[in-house]
């Protein structure tokens, strides 16, 4: 298993969730965050003082099935995916374990 | 049709004016008033105005505390839209409304009082003898108890809402700076000139058109406006496409409750007196407000299951704004008759809005247009003299004839609106830009257009 | 006890009938006035009213500033309980306030003004004569300087926020349908009737009872009827083992504030004039709200080593609550000591309901109902004379049956209210359906009863 | 310099009493109130009163009104500064002006009022004739077509909101305790003996000092105060380092609209009478708001290349704080002048406090101190005889004199203010603390003062 | 060291605080979220248009040292479970260090 | 490749990103958490209620290349800590990989 986080544009999270459904990945979670990358910060401006802000982005997580890593990696740039700056990164990482709560089912039959 | 025909052949000789008239308003809006006000005769004074009444402490205590309510409501405007719209665009939006209480109070006691309210001699607009509220009587024929200045201030209020709820239909899409010239060169050329033709004495009023306190005036002439805008200006990126619900519905009930207050002032204080006819429009105002609210409800639970508190607010909004010009001559039923229909239409409206695809972001048009227009008539439906002296009868009174004077109300003041709004869209479009770069957009207006956002961690 | 004799026996009769009367509301009214209006005999005119005086424009103006101010104070409620409860009922709690502005507003022209102020014969309630506002005078007897509408729409305010102050205590677990139906019957057959016993020409107008401004009326019809659903209805799901604090205290801060703002309109506006009258209530109103505010701030100091920001909002709405019926009575000294005392009431009653283990989710008894009583009571304490010449003295002033008669209406006003709101919560539980299901309620009030949701990422 | 003298030398004689007046406040004050009545003759009952005219419904009606407005200024201040502070220090930055609002109405009808309007016999503070408000005549002179008790409430707001527009100077990092002491001491010593000096019959009622809503008994007061203790307290925790941008900017927006709706009763009831000199205080201050608004963002344009709502707000506050003292006594134009200039004033006033680097956290000097201080001056400037004829013409028409005076009352009050603020800081950090531990700096007020958050999961 | 990561109802969050409480295990991190699994989002209605909405969840994240991940895994599915859809899943995740910002103490120590 | 996720305090995050970006680091992502670990969580009152109430963090996560954790680790460490308790933690998981949305670039290149 292994959990996929990526990090997009807010604008971009309905084409994500719609792509996601369409490949049959239901399970996600949405998490609103802020961050700069390649695309800067924007500079702020406030009673004149100037600073520089983080841009909002979203994490859309899933943990997903070793085997469907990559087509689901896919969808997220696919469907992600402007071709400007700040379009975001995907970051996969490996998951030793799922618990589903409910039933207490363990491993890929959990997620 | 005489009407039309009349405004259109002035438009004609004046339009190549307009178009160069560009920033120069000052001097540009001179030049028109002399040229305007050769060929037309007397005709304004207008209005009632027994012989010089005195001034009332209680008149006035009303109308102050009445502007003051009215003040109150561009923000409560400012909320209701701001609270639509995604987290990325509230502080532009909430900054749109606020920004033009600023603007068009300077623009109103500048100029605009002159061009709607001034003393001209013809049908069309006040003309600059009061710029700078210079030369103005001591008390309106208007208002014949109040002092002057009341009447005046209470009258910026209208002025200053009226292009804010055009923001509705631009929401989320336009520039600070082309938004900052095209409301003041809306203001002076839409809403100055229409507002001197229902009440300051110009054509309307000659008509015996009736609007208590802004259906045509405010609603209609912002609603086709808004209309035409979002017609112009094209969809917002990603329309159809991202999730664009409202971000902080909180805050649109708390817009729309400020508004319900305010509106106390407007449509009551449109009366210019603590009276039985504030008292009137004050409760029609209410009914209607509320039998809206409740007939949204009611078709959202038919439509979907469920009434929300987004519906409500609609309602009430939808109703606030259809009684309007309605508040001062129907009586209790005739508000609610007013308040179910007009939920009904703007309802059906919005939902039309969605199958025809374009983009009224915040449903200015289905509101506003809709509602204003439905109130407009609706007044020439049920209005009563019985209820105020100085209006008519309305079609189910007996008297067709005002729905037609209604009706000629609606179209020319759609038409004005309309065709103004081309020119001032191309105008400022290709000078200093109205839409902004789809990446200004993308990242949303707070951070592209101000600088700021709304919230921090 | 001879009053409740009479309106038991008056009860017992009716009270198939009214199980039965079901929607059929307007029906069940009618037929119900033409029973009770035969075997009492003249009674109501009532009140001051010295011959015909003229109707005056600063007193409008007053009035009607009142009346928008007090429908403010809707959603300024529906913002105070709104930031109590958790994310996921917000809209839902701030829905139910909003929506009975609507609701309320058009049950009262409808037929709520007529039932609790018409021109009945009897001591219960006044009848249908007046519904939809037809046949009505110009001026009532109650508010001679004004226009009748202006009286009846100010004092639709009263009927709008009262069972508004209910949603406090079943706030996260009712349906929205069963919410509706509800309020809509609790406001006929609690509201109307008792505010016809207090200020209607009833029963308490005859016994001499005090209350300026709807403590009996307003927040103990409220409060004890809330305290008998929070009983009926059972806990929240969670209760005791969840967190339940509130999702958004500056929300109950702007909540509260709206409320203090419009609460001069409730007092001071009651004395339907603008006079010195108002001016002491004005005062009064303002002095016991700060004192109670700062008591239970004090309080919290010595209990908890700290003062919250929740305490300040919650005295000051205690306070508000308890000089309501005293405002137009007592003098400064008196608002003070009303203002102190409340805070100790309220804030033990909150402490012993968690022991006792109800789940009166945002106290509405607590502050109201225990807050009603008190400053019912505490008006018999120091009412004075010299204070308002059509009230009298209390016991302190040497005349201890006002406190008596004070009592009566307290007792009589719980009892019917608790006995009403039992039979109405049968029969909406039985019919429509009042609490919801665990899922729904788990879910969330905004989801599952309006699919909206009040914060969008 | 007489002036300067005068009270130098009776501060002298009194500053040691003042130091250990401490707590008893009520007996000091008694003490101290004998002592100054000596030497001093009769000077008070002043200003204009002609013969007794009659109580004026529509007067009070609109004063009533005014009072209510001013209330809710202090909840806007809430807001306009809880919005721009950090998350965890909101609730407590809300709660600062809150609890004001109860604990200065408490103050004010104890013993405030007395010493600001009492009937003393002396230039410095009004006695304690009236504490409790007791032995008051029913009329005062200053407003002799209303009730005593709408003076007096009216007065009420305008002390509760002084002490708190200080509250932007030390936000975020005073314990509640040290302001609440802190607070009352203010409200008693600084700005009750300011008013008197000013509105009630003091030394600079005398002279002849124009100030028609409270530029200087208001902002400058709590301006210089606010800038003393700025420098008292040293800067926030982080200062510099940490950001510390508004956490909630929506907030801010929403407390700049009820501070520009709520000013219209704070300047145009500050005519005591809904009449023509009201209504010219309601235009002015509505067009000085607006010019101010507008002008802080083409600064920001030209500085930042973006108007910001933030600047638009400030704007309009700093707009509302110049033309306090004007609004009776300017006309339009000079209210256009003097938006125009306060927003120079104050934005450059703000990036100097940058660079010297004192940490005035919201600005309450940079907009109340400085603020005031041009508005007393512009006063000076445009004032004319022909807009209220119990005022004085300023130097642009012809009265260099009194320029003169108002810079008199500028320096006294900004001396005093000063003064009084230094001891009473070092006397609350001595005793109860006022700055609180780094550790509770950094943890929020919200939780290590008052044990609550504003925002729960 | 795992990090384990909790996907819970808004509602259960006392229960499993005061679970891992009683267990000892103080360190605990929790953020907002929004998700979607086996119990699908929810349609929601704006002006008569209707979208599909992710439903509010709390993730708790604990970083414990191997040999406690069973029992906190135990006790968060003990205190966290209702029985219907939607009551979440958890994540068992490698950790490779810890860092306490305080001591710079490292590894287990940190946690 | 490894992600770092600091826990910090709120007040922390500014000399924590002009550290970062001292060291040449932009790619960072922000989210606001709450937490207790070793300092405990704070008593609410709430109308004479006590709740226990959790503190707000903030949660910096960085993905880096394996040779510049140690790096960013001390700089957070050096940047985030006043030496009382609550200065928060880092933790340093594995990553399996990144890939840049924009461009699709994946691994060490992708961050
Ligand atoms: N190395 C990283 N670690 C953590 N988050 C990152 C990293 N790089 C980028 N991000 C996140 O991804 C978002 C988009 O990154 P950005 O570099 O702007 O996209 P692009 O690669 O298209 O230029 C940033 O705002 C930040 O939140
Ligand atoms: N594969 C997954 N990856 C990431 N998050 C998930 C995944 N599956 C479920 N979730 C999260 O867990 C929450 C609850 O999942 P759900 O399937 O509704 O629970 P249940 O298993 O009890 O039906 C979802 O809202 C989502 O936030
Ligand atoms: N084991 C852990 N797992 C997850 N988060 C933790 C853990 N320990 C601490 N935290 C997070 O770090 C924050 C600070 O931890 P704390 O123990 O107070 O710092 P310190 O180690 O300086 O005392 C906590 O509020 C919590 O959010």
């Amino acid at each position: 298993m292994k959990k996929i986080e990526a990090i997009i544009r807010p604008s971009a999270l309905r084409s994500v969730l719609d792509g996601l459904k369409a490949v049959g990945y239901p399970g996600v979670t949405v998490a609103e965050v802020q961050g700069h990358g390649k695309q800067k910060g924007i500079t702020e401006s406030y009673r004149g003082q100037s600073v520089e802000g983080l841009l909002p982005k979203l994490v859309v997580t899933a943990v997903v099935g070793d085997k469907q890593v990559q087509k689901v990696v896919n969808i997220i740039i696919k469907t992600a995916r402007t071709g400007e700056i700040g379009d975001g990164k995907i970051f996969v990482s490996p998951v030793a374990n799922a618990v589903r709560i409910r039933t207490g089912e363990k491993g890929e039959k959990a997620i | 049709m005489g009407l039309f025909k009349y405004w259109l052949g002035m438009l004609k000789g004046k339009s190549a004016a307009l178009a160069t008239a560009g920033f120069s308003l000052m001097t540009a809006g001179s030049v028109w008033a002399q040229e305007a006000a050769a060929p037309v005769t007397a005709a304004a004074p207008a209005a009632a105005a027994p012989a010089a009444p005195a001034i009332s402490a209680g008149d006035t205590a009303w109308v102050l505390a009445s502007a003051a309510l009215v003040l109150l409501m561009t923000p409560g405007l400012a909320f209701f839209y701001g609270g639509m719209v995604r987290k990325k665009n509230v502080m532009a939006t909430i900054m749109q409304s606020f920004f033009l209480v600023a603007l068009i109070s300077v623009q109103w006691v500048i100029w605009g009082y002159s061009l709607a309210f001034g003393p001209s001699k013809n049908f069309f607009f006040g003309g600059l003898d009061w710029l700078f509220l210079d030369h103005m009587p001591d008390v309106s024929s208007l208002a014949p108890t109040i002092p002057h200045y009341a009447y005046m201030i209470f009258q910026a209020m209208f002025a200053i809402i009226t292009p804010a709820l055009i923001c509705g239909a631009y929401a989320e899409r336009v520039s600070f700076k082309g938004f900052v010239v095209f409301s003041l060169l809306w203001a002076t050329f839409v809403y100055d000139v229409v507002c001197h033709w229902v009440w300051g004495g110009g054509i309307f009023t000659q008509m015996g058109a009736l609007d208590f306190a802004g259906g045509t005036v405010v609603h209609m002439s912002s609603g086709y406006s808004a209309l035409t805008l979002a017609l112009l200006l094209g969809k917002r990126k990603g329309y159809g496409r991202e999730s664009m619900v409202p971000h902080n519905l909180t805050m649109v009930l708390l817009g729309a409750s400020l508004l319900w207050f305010g509106w106390f002032g407007f449509n009551a204080g449109s009366a210019c007196a603590a009276n039985a006819l504030a008292c009137n429009a004050f409760v029609t105002t209410n009914t209607a407000t509320a039998m809206a609210a409740i007939t949204w409800c009611l078709i959202e639970w038919f439509h979907h299951g469920k009434a929300t508190s987004l519906g409500a607010a609609s309602g009430a909004v939808a109703g606030l704004v259809a009684i309007t010009p309605a508040c001062g001559f129907v009586n209790l039923k005739g508000s609610l008759l007013i308040g179910i229909v007009v939920s009904l239409l703007c309802y059906a409206a919005i939902q039309v809005k969605v199958k025809l695809g374009y983009d009224d972001s915040l449903d200015a048009f289905g509101v506003h247009g809709i509602g204003g227009t439905w109130g407009a008539l609706a007044t020439g439906l049920w209005a009563l003299k019985s209820i105020n002296s100085s209006g008519a009868d309305g079609l189910l009174a007996g008297n067709p004839g005002q729905l037609m004077i209604q009706l000629k109300t609606v179209l020319a003041t759609a038409a004005w609106s309309v065709l103004i709004t081309v020119v001032l869209y191309f105008l400022v479009e290709k000078t200093v830009g109205l839409r902004v770069p789809a990446r200004e957009e993308e990242l949303g207006l707070d951070l592209s257009q101000h600088g700021e956002e709304g919230y921090h961690i």
